[in-house]
């Protein structure tokens, strides 16, 4: 871990202070978002394992091509950019409320948390849209020399090859790990996004009720922010692994 | 009754030694702490000594009482399996040069330097050239052995010869079963979704290669001198499959295929002679827990001649006849009726 | 226990965080109970893991009832395990699950969180000059998160299934189909839960103590000045913050295979003859999650006492340890390599051959590094002045389990050598040496050292010395024969061997091996008795300094309060081991640099 | 209590970074630059999938961008909006050194993940593998993006 930390008698490690001039709070935020990132690794690397392990896969063109209110449209990518860009949109305006923090302005800051709030929910509410598109979506499959209608859940996975069938192209049923991994880790995904909201709105009303001012600092903000940005990050990664290829 | 007595004797132990405990405090505040503090240093320092001495002794005698029960003595019954013997052997002499120099010198300076009224420690804080001779002696030994290790290793889990005898064996909770190819030396494809009370592995019957396909239980039967490949399954949870005798185990996974191979080099008949046991047999253990019977989920194998394989070989039915005896034109119905019986699983 | 001292936790982080007020007084329950001094919450840790080892200990007796006389029937058990053991005789089932409890517990609960629970947070603070951990809340979480994870391993203990019985690794498809066993029912959703508690315990445990030991140090405390257990314990946490997510995950894809239809880990089942639905999952997958974090485990469980015995070898030989930046510098090569080998439990799965042969390479590797400490603590013994109080005989016997089971490690790290030995009895002895009684010697070391500074008595030192000799003969007696088991392909977690020719012929030897067992596990309860009777009857401590050590805990008060020291946190000059230096029997850290001093490390 | 006057052994510290919004918006507008060229390549993959012959290295090659460009995004996104390229280089390096490990873990979980595979395919080495043929050009050359 630290092969700085064996350098002797720098000024910085000599006890006495903080090594890395940041506040313990703010370390321990660092490692914890680091720990977090294996828990999220392990779940991207399993979902890649599984991927490498089977000859096929469902093309993400496909299976995400809907938006709303746009009804049958081919436009394969376009939500899932929406979404990355009010996650980027909200992450911007965290670093703002960060910054007008520094600057030890109140009303700065209660303002970008609450548009980062704001960027939260809807972020959450396309989530919530996509998932129930997927699982209530209705595909014909070709199971069994029968054509069933599925949508997308953890057991059931239409996104498979097509073939022909009676004169039309139907697609046979893919591999099952698709759904799974993809709610599994959207979903974990979501819940940090979910629990970032909640920490944002509870920084929010501690912002609003003076306690960083009387603080002296809002080293808080800061802490609340590495979360909403880790968010981001690992959004970042989702977006590469499930949508892009 | 029994029970009791054992307790009480276990109580009364304890109590007798937390009396002497709590007397013996009091001694050392009568003597002096310092009187008993060196008094104790050197019954240690001694029992360490001694403990080398004794615990080296014991090794030995270890040794001699159980050296006999390992599989070492047999030999290896697999060609394969004498690179791993041969492999353990350099080790183990390692490791015991090792293992002798380091304990008797961690006792044997216990004992020498225990405490000492006129002795002072020495102050020897570190010293670069040692630390350069045991980091570098131990990586250069290391090397050494992983490169023979490892070219056991990828001699043992490389490509099996191409004129291997292929066996699929199959695990379930908790027997194995085994297939085996047919003239057209290709087992037929499986698809679990099949599997029924009589096609208990699931054999696809549409594949014409399964049609040649032999289906037995639990033991199984290969010739000498001649390379086994076997293709391994599972159908429920992790088995695996444990050859001690010919120093191999692969685990069985339900939905990945394994593979191991090796080349059986002395049949049953020669093992009973060269071990003195008439009732020697090469066992198949399940080495990976696999549920309440685990224990119990033993496999048969018998090597024995070519000829004797081949025989063996052709009084088997193949499994599709067996199944769909009428789908077959003229087969002995006979036999088959006698193979169903044996073809269903049998339930432990 | 009088408090003589008690700093308020804001006061302990520094000027930042004290802009509020609000005095609590020490009521029973925010003093024992709800406890955020680190001394109080180590002391929880230590206790609840002494029970949990009484229970995790007697699992393995009865068990090994069971392999030592699987003839008899012992009608007591029947009264003890209900229908489990009707007429005396164990069921397998409830082997499988004793065992799995037995791992589990030993483990996770005794090594893990009693191990490096108690002494991370004893020492960390005391011996890099803290007034506390980097966050008491955090802290006080940390045990609770544990309290809660016990209550619910307890609690699997009496559902009417059974607790889990599919080992301590819980591999699935096994650990997955409620089908294809008893322990895989809700006893294993709660072995799932519990753990998932645990990690939750580990990671606030864990990140409390990096940063503690990066931020908190006492001026002059440089990295380079720490003691050696501040070290291991460093990178305990190191591994437990890294590798326990992935456990995490691993147990969270699990519950999902179980509850929710997934398929992870599943593929081509048919099971009690329902052929399921699950397609394309791998069941290797979990192991491969699961020794993500099981191998640097074995590292969380061990370095911790690695770095007592260090500690304590150097005091009690009255010399400085030897080799210091090297001790450091294979302290931190074992915790990286301990995350790039966790393959080599694995080479019998079909792992590609090739991608085998890099763990191997990697595996044997960490020979190197152990061989390093080996050698050091041998030549700290050489020429040196022992003293054998029972802290030291413990961590002498630590280094020689350390040799012995290190050194069987070269045998299953080398994949063609595994290809025979895996999950034999020759990997039982070797783990069970190594890291399960080694750690325990590293264990009692430490409580024995440190009893005097936790609870201001010494413990009974005949008393102790009879609980060494016996359970250090007892470890030899038990595992060492159990080698030549496995060397005759003996599988591990059988019930009874009876039914294999090839195996049976170590009936006598496994009865043997039971008998030592019941006396060591009986022996253990002189410890027991000697650790509750010393606390309040023990022999006090008049000394500040018992043991004329270097380190920064020993110039606190007899009995610290919320804060450590009194007054000012003192300031440190040196290294932990300036032994024997200059014709001073030792010179404790707080001591500043003569000018007619010799220079040293 | 009082009489110690508490010398913890931690420092306040003093922020530095506190230095305009102009870094943020900028880091904003390469975010969004970078987003959309993923997007770009993202279609252009489909596209080449649509085609009549899709081309394996093609796509494999797309996709390696795409994973560039992820890792540049993750980048800015540490060390500008979570400030870390601020901090002291030791501090970095405990965060980045440990994240390395996950080199050797993708890897050896990738390469075991594509071993089986191949055992899949050819029943533990017991049948030839379906050919390449077969996954490459499956009907209407839909999801047969193969990684390997």
């Amino acid at each position: 871990m630290s092969t700085n930390a064996i350098q002797t008698n720098t000024k910085w490690w000599n006890g006495g202070r903080s090594p890395f001039n940041v506040s313990y709070g703010k370390v321990m935020m660092w490692y914890f978002l680091m720990s977090d990132a294996f828990t999220f690794g392990a779940f991207l690397i399993s979902y890649g394992t599984i991927r490498f392990s089977v000859n096929n896969w469902a093309d993400p063109n496909h299976v995400f091509n809907a938006f709303p209110f746009a009804g049958h449209a081919n436009l394969p990518l376009a939500f899932v950019s929406l979404m990355t860009f009010i996650l980027i949109f909200s992450s911007v305006t965290m670093v703002l409320a960060v910054h007008e923090g520094h600057k030890m302005n109140r009303k700065g800051v209660e303002k970008y948390m609450v548009l980062t709030i704001l960027g939260g929910l809807a972020f959450l509410g396309c989530q919530a849209w996509e998932w129930t598109h997927l699982i209530t979506g209705d595909h014909a499959v070709l199971v069994n020399g029968q054509i069933e209608h599925w949508g997308t859940t953890v057991s059931k996975n239409p996104w498979g090859h097509e073939v022909m069938h009676e004169g039309a192209m139907v697609a046979t049923p893919g591999p099952i790990a698709f759904g799974g991994y993809f709610f599994g880790i959207t979903g974990f995904h979501g819940f940090h996004v979910f629990s970032g909201v909640i920490i944002n709105v509870v920084m929010l009303i501690k912002t609003r009720l003076g306690h960083f001012d009387q603080r002296g600092h809002y080293e808080m903000i800061e802490k609340a922010g590495l979360y909403w940005h880790f968010v981001d990050l690992v959004w970042v990664f989702v977006f590469l692994c499930f949508y892009l290829i | 009754m029994k029970e009791f007595l054992m307790i009480a004797l276990g109580v009364l132990v304890f109590v007798v030694i937390f009396q002497i405990a709590k007397a013996s405090e009091y001694v050392s505040v009568l003597k002096g702490e310092a009187k008993t503090r060196k008094q104790n240093n050197k019954i240690n320092a001694f029992f360490l000594l001694g403990f080398l001495v004794f615990g080296l002794i014991g090794v030995w005698y270890c040794n001699e009482l159980y050296y006999g029960k390992t599989l070492f003595p047999q030999g290896s019954a697999s060609v394969e399996g004498e690179e791993i013997d041969r492999m353990l052997l350099i080790t183990i002499a390692i490791t015991g040069f090792v293992f002798v120099i380091t304990q008797a010198l961690l006792f044997w300076f216990s004992f020498k330097y225990q405490e000492q009224d006129n002795r002072k420690a020495l102050y020897f804080a570190h010293s670069n050239k040692l630390e350069l001779i045991w980091t570098i002696v131990p990586a250069i030994t290391m090397m050494v052995l992983v490169v023979f290790g490892l070219k056991a290793w990828f001699k043992i889990t490389g490509d099996a010869p191409k004129d291997s005898i292929v066996v699929e064996v199959t695990g379930h909770q908790f027997a194995w079963e085994f297939r085996y190819p047919g003239a057209d030396k290709v087992l037929g494809k499986k698809n679990y979704k099949l599997t029924t009370a009589k096609n208990n592995l699931g054999v696809d019957f549409d594949d014409p290669a399964s049609h040649d396909d032999i289906h037995v239980n639990t033991t199984m039967h290969i010739p000498v001198g001649v390379p086994v490949k076997m293709v391994i399954h599972s159908q429920d949870v992790i088995h695996d499959v444990g050859l001690p005798h010919f120093r191999l185990k692969m685990d069985a996974v339900p939905g990945i295929p394994t593979t191991q191979w090796f080349t059986p080099k002395i049949t049953t008949a020669d093992m009973k002679k060269k071990t003195g046991n008439p009732d020697f047999t090469y066992e198949i253990s399940c080495d990976q827990l696999c549920g309440a019977n685990h224990f119990a989920m033993r496999g048969v194998i018998i090597v024995e001649t070519m000829e004797e394989y081949k025989k063996w070989l052709a009084e088997q039915t193949s499994e599709y006849s067996t199944l769909f005896p009428a789908k077959v034109p003229t087969q002995n119905v006979a036999d088959s009726a006698k193979l169903v019986t044996q073809v269903l699983p049998q339930k432990k | 226990m009088s408090s003589v001292a008690t700093v308020h936790h804001e006061d302990v982080h520094g000027s930042h965080d004290s802009h509020h007020e609000h005095h609590h007084h020490e009521t029973f329950i925010s003093k024992y109970i709800f406890s955020q001094d680190h001394k109080m919450i180590a002391k929880q840790f230590l206790v609840t893991g002494i029970i949990w080892a009484i229970i995790g200990g007697l699992f393995s007796v009865i068990f090994r009832l069971q392999l030592g006389y699987p003839e008899a029937t012992f009608p007591w058990l029947e009264d003890l395990l209900g229908h489990w053991a009707a007429g005396g005789k164990l069921k397998p089932e409830f082997y499988y699950a004793l065992v799995t409890m037995h791992g589990t517990i030993l483990v996770f609960f005794v090594l893990t969180a009693g191990l490096s629970g108690t002494f991370a947070n004893f020492l960390i603070p005391l011996q890099v000059g803290a007034r506390d951990m980097a966050s008491p809340m955090l802290n006080m979480l940390s045990y609770w998160f544990f309290f809660l994870s016990s209550i619910i391993m307890f609690s699997s203990l009496f559902v009417q299934t059974g607790p889990a019985s599919g080992g301590w690794t819980i591999y699935p498809p096994l650990s997955a189909l409620g089908e294809a066993s008893s322990g895989a029912k809700i006893g294993m959703d709660l072995w799932l839960v519990s753990m998932a508690m645990f990690i939750v315990s580990a990671l606030l445990g864990g990140l409390n103590y990096i940063t503690t030991i990066l931020n908190m140090r006492t001026k002059g405390m440089s990295m380079t000045r720490l003691p050696l257990t501040v070290w291991a314990l460093f990178f305990t946490a190191v591994l437990g913050v890294l590798s326990f997510p992935v456990l995490l995950s691993g147990a969270i894809l699990l519950l999902f295979d179980r509850n929710l239809g997934t398929s992870f880990f599943l593929s081509d089942i048919v099971v009690a003859g329902k052929i399921l639905p699950n397609e394309g999952g791998s069941a290797i997958l979990f192991q491969h999650l699961f020794w993500f974090l099981g191998h640097p485990e074995v590292y969380i469980i061990l370095l911790p006492a690695m770095g007592m015995s260090s500690e304590i070898i150097s005091i009690n030989s009255r010399k400085p340890i030897f080799g210091y930046m090297a001790m450091v510098g294979s302290i931190f090569a074992i915790a990286i390599l301990a995350f790039l080998v966790w393959a080599h439990h694995m080479f019998v799965t079909g792992l590609n051959p090739f991608l085998g042969s890099v763990f191997v390479l990697l595996t044997l590797l960490i020979a190197v590094p152990s061989a390093i400490k080996v050698f050091n603590w041998l030549t700290t013994l050489w020429k040196a002045n022992i003293r054998f109080t029972p802290g030291m005989l413990f961590a002498i016997g630590f280094v020689s389990l350390f040799i012995s089971g290190g050194l069987t490690g070269i045998f299953l790290g080398n994949s063609a050598l595994d290809l025979h030995l895996h999950d034999t009895y020759f990997v039982v002895a070797h783990f069970h040496i190594v890291m399960g009684v080694a750690s325990m010697f590293g264990m009692f070391a430490g409580v024995y050292h440190w009893f005097p500074k936790m609870f201001g008595r010494f413990m009974n030192n005949t008393l102790a010395y009879i609980h060494f000799w016996v359970t250090l003969i007892g470890a030899y007696l038990i595992f060492w024969p159990m080698h030549y088991q496995g060397l005759a392909g003996m599988p591990r977690r059988y019930y009874d061997f009876s039914g294999w020719s090839s195996f049976n012929m170590f009936n006598g030897l496994n009865e043997f091996i039971s008998f030592v067992a019941m006396i060591v596990f009986a022996a253990q309860f002189l410890f027991v008795y000697n650790f509750f009777y010393s606390m309040y009857k023990g022999r006090k401590v008049t000394d500040l300094n018992p043991w004329g050590a270097n380190t920064l805990e020993w110039t606190t008060p007899l009995n610290p309060g919320h804060g450590n020291w009194p007054g000012e946190i003192p300031e440190v000059y040196r290294g932990a081991y300036d032994y024997a230096k200059d014709g001073k029997e030792f010179i404790p850290q707080t001591t500043p640099v003569g000018d007619d001093e010799s220079k040293g490390h | 209590m009082s009489e110690h006057a508490v010398s913890s052994p931690e420092i306040t510290f003093s922020p530095e970074h506190a230095s305009g919004t102009k870094k943020i918006w900028k880091t904003f507008w390469i975010l969004s630059i970078i987003t959309i060229a993923e997007l770009g390549i993202g279609l252009a993959i489909y596209n080449i999938h649509k085609g009549p012959d899709p081309s394996a290295a093609l796509v494999l090659f797309f996709k390696g961008m795409v994973c560039i460009l992820t890792l540049a995004k993750a980048y800015y996104i540490v060390s500008i909006f979570m400030h870390l390229g601020d901090e002291i280089r030791n501090m970095i390096m405990t965060i980045v050194v440990p994240l390395l490990l996950f080199v050797w873990f993708i890897t050896a979980f990738l390469w075991d993940g594509n071993a089986w595979k191949n055992l899949r395919n050819t029943d533990g080495g017991s049948r030839t593998a379906p050919t390449e043929q077969v996954q490459q050009h499956a009907p209407a050359a839909v999801d047969n993006h193969e990684k390997k």
